[in-house]
């Protein structure tokens, strides 16, 4: 099979399949997402939330990706920068919260971990560690499954550009290409993992360069530009649902914020790389698309950011306000047979 | 009773839970036309089809990490590692992932996979078809761990890792493959995890052991009888967990206890197994607690003197049984 | 003598050791301009530039490999693991391959490299930031593990780990880096390793620890003083070859033990010290082996109460203290 | 840096700079090796060599490829199979007989490890394990020493096509491609990964276009071609020795016997395949071709058979006298600190 490496066709905005409603809806989510996600950076500096990874700058690229697929049964593997991608699969501001407050009640792992990691009740999405790219072949065996029975389910496997140096990501990709399984592996390019550049993270200027060695299509795309993911993705997406193989996505994104709450990327990044950065932010594109294409009026758009606010305001007030998981669940579900906890001394 | 070697009681048992189980699907290097590198998996891609018995690449992260995607949907992987010296690649996805999938997802999802583990020396292995390779998996919250020592055994605890909810690593020693025979009901059932087994009780002392060396251990016990010193021997069966009622009520009735292991010595099995001796039988105790292990070098040297050396023997154990008979 | 948190110990070692001898190199992840995740080797890459402070890619295997790789030829690569609970991926390199260079050569090639991991929970680390993961590292033939608690030992030991002609393995407790402070001398000294410590006299009984524990084991004895007993503290500082007879001097001496480790208890440092102690100290000990633990779930819940409930702490300590006194 | 995947421009013999006489001297040490690998595996079915991997069949290559490089000062990074390259880097029939029957004096491991594993006493050749892909990342460590201390050495590390898939493979061409790094990663593709073939190893059918994704160039090349082998490697080396960085050459290969002395290859390669594949016998070939363009007569092959054979004769009858390595010396080399030592009861 011919592998090619093709840069997304079409770089600028056009509402192609996507109605111009749910285009709407799509950036409704991306304000929501940068709200919430400031707010959590701030609940980290008010010493509320331990630790934070944040989407700013991915909203666009993740968005589209969802609206690409079909939560009633594709699978989602996830790393700690989907944020957006939660809130487009349902999650509510409450819960995004719970989880980066480690509250009761917490959504995926009853706040054991990190937020956002563990499992998500509602959508097939997962995301079992901190650990990079350990999900991948983890999505070639999610993937492995759904072919062997016969479904047309689709399996879609976030990671960023670090990751495509772990071994694990090879060894995925290799045996996605092998099997032809139905997967679509989505990389977030933001051109740093913490504070090394793509220059020193591998010797191409592309990730999706390595879809040759490995026997299946790699494509570009403007991880700004909500319809040209859409686009790639949906293509991907049926390819796979098809029975096709694999696809995979290197969606360039910028990431605004320093890496995480703990980073300081003004000690790496120079003052002209973030200045140029900053104009690559997604909602700001977007917004600026849609009105351009008469899409969303003034009006509407504040009114989008007003509601994402006071959406943002309650569910920090409804939050803020909870608990912490008590001590004594926490030896459950270490194996399915309870009998097998082992009391410490403590 | 049927005799079987251990390998044919584990071939047998695979297919048993293959055709009882439809979602169990087999992973691993070689385990396809060529029947696995042990013959394991002899005839099964012409019974259960390419679908179910997929040679994968060379890559031990994969073949782990793939079993635990395609559990957590569904299916019930029975993974191989061709040797155990080559499951270290794989430690992420098997210590760092499987273990804590259930707790880290706070039960939402459970990771129900079977990674089958050939390990052990006396092979004429050298330093990377020999190695024991227990101590992390026991260490891990999240794993179970068994290591049958007979063909009895092995059919009924890899019949139980199966069926398990958990990930379960099942180490079978490769020289108990074709060495140890022994009778297998033909019929369907499991011996339970985390059981040890008295495989031959005594009143003087008893031996804590699992794996190729209970049989050692048996017959230095047997060889020991005829000195007059009766000697109890408890299989682990089980690494993790520990059966540690079992050991405190064997050692505390005989009130001194020699841990032989395969495995060397320094933060081992033999080590758990003597702390779980000094925290709950010291009252019992007539002797110091003793082990008998070989030494710490790396396991183990290819040429043959020196790795009959290395490994414990009936005639070493019997030596350690005198010894701490007299004690 | 100048004050120094662990971090400042450990950051100036490594300028030193690189000022000392320039094939003194160091990899790792952000290591560069970052200066490291906790500020290590902050000014590293002015001062020795980016030949000597390798930026690596994401991949912990090719960390421990390129290390291993440029140790025998010729140079001493100092890697860092970004966070211990990364170091599983690296596993193949460090326990099946560096441990065995020399062995497997018959010394005709040695791996002089050191990879640092700092390690350890109680800083809401959650499930994987907050591992402890020395149990396989202290069990294999071959590497040396140093876990450090105080300033001056963390300059001491990471001196004779830079200098080792083996492969070393330094733990560094991520809590002590900023929590713990304590007098280092300016000039050039070395912590032998393979030697315990007493950290606090003591007659009544000893306490076996490392790591961030002996910070509270040390305020569990001051606070055990208070109320008539007087408790000596162990600081085991290399983890392997542990110093089995500085623990059987001391254990004997006072009768009595608790042993305290952060990590989970099975099959774990605190198993092998009750295995030593089991078969060395029988004769002399007055109540049976006691281990203070966590309990056995996977480390660490993110979730404030729990972790804290998870942890061992000084009021913990002090409670086994009392009860073992008792016994 | 344009990475391209090249099939061998010349995969007709042609001397090339090498000379005739080199020409005879390469086919004499395959015709050795040959003979000597016959005798191993006959040592093997007699009882007396635990186990042996062969290398029948990978001849040509691995002497074609060390005649490209400097003894004096390059690294040889070795798996298994390099039975051949042993032999043309200066080793004696009786020390490779000694690593096959263990015995006292074995030349690279003092007879710990498996046959040809350890370390060359001679020349700066080693293979530390039997763990597969192992060695790339070293390989990458010792040319990034040699690059940073200037030095104008090569590394040689040969792997597998099994090889290919493992995760390190990929770590460490990404390595060197981002520095550049003075190293050849030869590939020894024999189509089989014991009993796996190419098509379920991957999804593409050369290993080299995986060279794309690292940023230098990757090579395919007729393996039972000593001349072609020589002019790509030396390509290679030369590369590598003035700074330019990686190359990946993947060398196609037969493997005659089955994977071990403990496989039978009857069980999954079909009568035809192996009826094809024994066509391509490098020695028979390297004669074939010699003896067509003038460099050999009759007389001199058989006399080179006949030398061949004298040699293993005799190397057999010294080495089979020989005693095992005793007991005493299997706790040195442990750690540099020999105290540390810890006798266990045995
Ligand atoms: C195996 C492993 N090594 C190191 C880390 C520490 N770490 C966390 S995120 C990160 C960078 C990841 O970069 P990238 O994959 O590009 O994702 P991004 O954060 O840029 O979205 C590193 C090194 C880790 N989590 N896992
Ligand atoms: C990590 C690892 N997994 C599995 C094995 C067992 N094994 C030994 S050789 C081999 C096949 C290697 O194939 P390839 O790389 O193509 O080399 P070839 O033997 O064909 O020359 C396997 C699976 C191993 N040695 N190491
Ligand atoms: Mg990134
Ligand atoms: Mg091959």
């Amino acid at each position: 099979m011919a592998a090619t490496v093709n840069k997304s066709p079409k770089l600028t905005m056009a509402t192609g399949q996507l109605s111009g409603e749910r285009l709407v809806e799509l950036y409704r989510t991306m304000v929501l997402s940068r709200y919430l996600d400031e707010r959590v950076w701030l609940l980290n500096r008010q010493g509320k939330a331990a630790i934070a990874a944040s989407a700013q700058g991915h909203e666009a690229a993740q968005v589209a990706c969802i609206e690409a697929t079909d939560p009633s049964k594709d699978h989602y593997l996830t790393y700690y920068r989907q944020f957006t991608a939660m809130l487009a699969l349902g999650t509510e501001p409450e819960e995004m919260l719970r989880s980066f407050l480690a509250k009761d009640g917490e959504l995926m792992s009853a706040a054991r971990q990190f937020p956002l990691h563990g499992a998500h009740p509602r959508v097939d999405l997962f995301n079992f560690s901190n650990v990079i790219a350990t999900q991948l072949p983890q999505a070639a065996g999610v993937a492995l499954a759904d072919k062997l029975r016969g479904s047309d389910a689709v399996t879609i496997v976030y990671f960023g550009d670090g990751a495509a140096s772990q071994g694990d990501t090879h060894e995925a990709m290799n045996f996605a290409g092998i099997h032809k399984l139905p997967i679509v592996f989505f990389c977030e390019n933001n051109r740093y993992a913490i504070s090394v550049p793509l220059s020193m993270q591998m010797a191409v200027d592309s990730v999706a360069s390595r879809a040759v060695g490995y026997g299946f299509p790699g494509v570009q795309v403007d991880g700004t530009d909500v319809v040209a993911v859409y686009e790639v993705t949906r293509a991907a997406v049926s390819r796979a649902r098809a029975g096709k193989g694999p696809t995979l996505i290197e969606a360039s994104v910028e990431r605004l914020l320093p890496h995480t709450t703990d980073d300081d990327h003004t000690r790496y990044r120079s003052a002209e790389d973030i200045e140029q950065m900053s104009r690559r932010d997604p909602v700001k594109i977007t917004s600026e698309t849609l009105r351009r294409r008469g899409l969303l009026s003034e009006v509407e758009d504040e009114a989008i950011h007003a509601e994402a606010k006071r959406r943002v305001n309650t569910a920090t007030d409804t939050v803020d306000a909870e608990p912490y998981p008590g001590v004594e669940t926490m030896f459950d579900h270490v194996t399915s047979d309870s009998a097998r906890k082992r009391d410490g001394i403590s | 009773m049927p005799e079987q070697t251990v390998i044919e009681a584990v071939r047998d048992t695979m297919r048993a839970e293959m055709r009882r189980d439809e979602t169990v699907i087999l992973l691993g290097e070689d385990i396809g036309n060529r029947g696995g590198v042990f013959l394991a998996t002899d005839g099964f891609i012409e019974e259960f089809g390419a679908d179910r018995v997929i040679d994968t690449p060379l890559a031990e992260s994969l073949i782990c990490g793939l079993a635990l995607g395609a559990a957590v949907n569904g299916m019930r992987p029975l993974a191989e590692i061709q040797f155990a010296d080559f499951v270290w690649p794989a430690i992420n996805q098997i210590v760092g992932e499987a273990a804590r999938v259930r707790y880290g997802t706070n039960g939402l999802k459970t990771a129900p996979l079977t990674i089958r583990v050939p390990y052990g020396g006396g092979v004429r292995g050298g330093l990377y078809h020999s190695q024991s390779v227990e101590v992390l998996f026991a260490h891990t919250p999240g794993l179970t761990v068994v290591a049958p020592a007979t063909p009895y055994d092995a059919k009924g605890l890899l019949a139980s890792a199966i069926r398990s909810d958990d990930p379960v690593i099942v180490l079978e020693h490769k020289r108990t493959y074709r060495l140890v025979k022994g009778e297998v009901p033909a019929g369907d059932y499991t011996v339970p995890i985390g059981r040890a087994e008295i495989k031959r009780p005594g009143s003087d002392m008893t031996i804590v052991t699992y794996g190729l060396m209970l049989h050692y251990a048996l017959q230095a016990a047997e060889a020991a009888s005829e000195q007059g010193f009766d000697v109890e021997v408890l299989d682990l069966r089980t690494l993790r967990p520990l059966d540690s009622d079992a050991i405190a009520e064997s050692v505390s009735r005989t009130g001194k206890v020699l841990i032989v292991q395969e495995d060397t010595p320094a933060v081992s099995i033999s080590s758990e197994v003597a702390a779980i001796i000094g925290e709950r039988c010291f009252f019992d105790l007539d002797a110091p607690i003793t082990r008998l292990t070989p030494p710490e070098i790396p396991p183990m040297p290819f040429s043959p003197l020196q790795e009959a050396a290395f490994m414990p023997s009936p005639e070493k154990i019997l030596a350690a049984i005198t010894k701490l008979a007299e004690l």
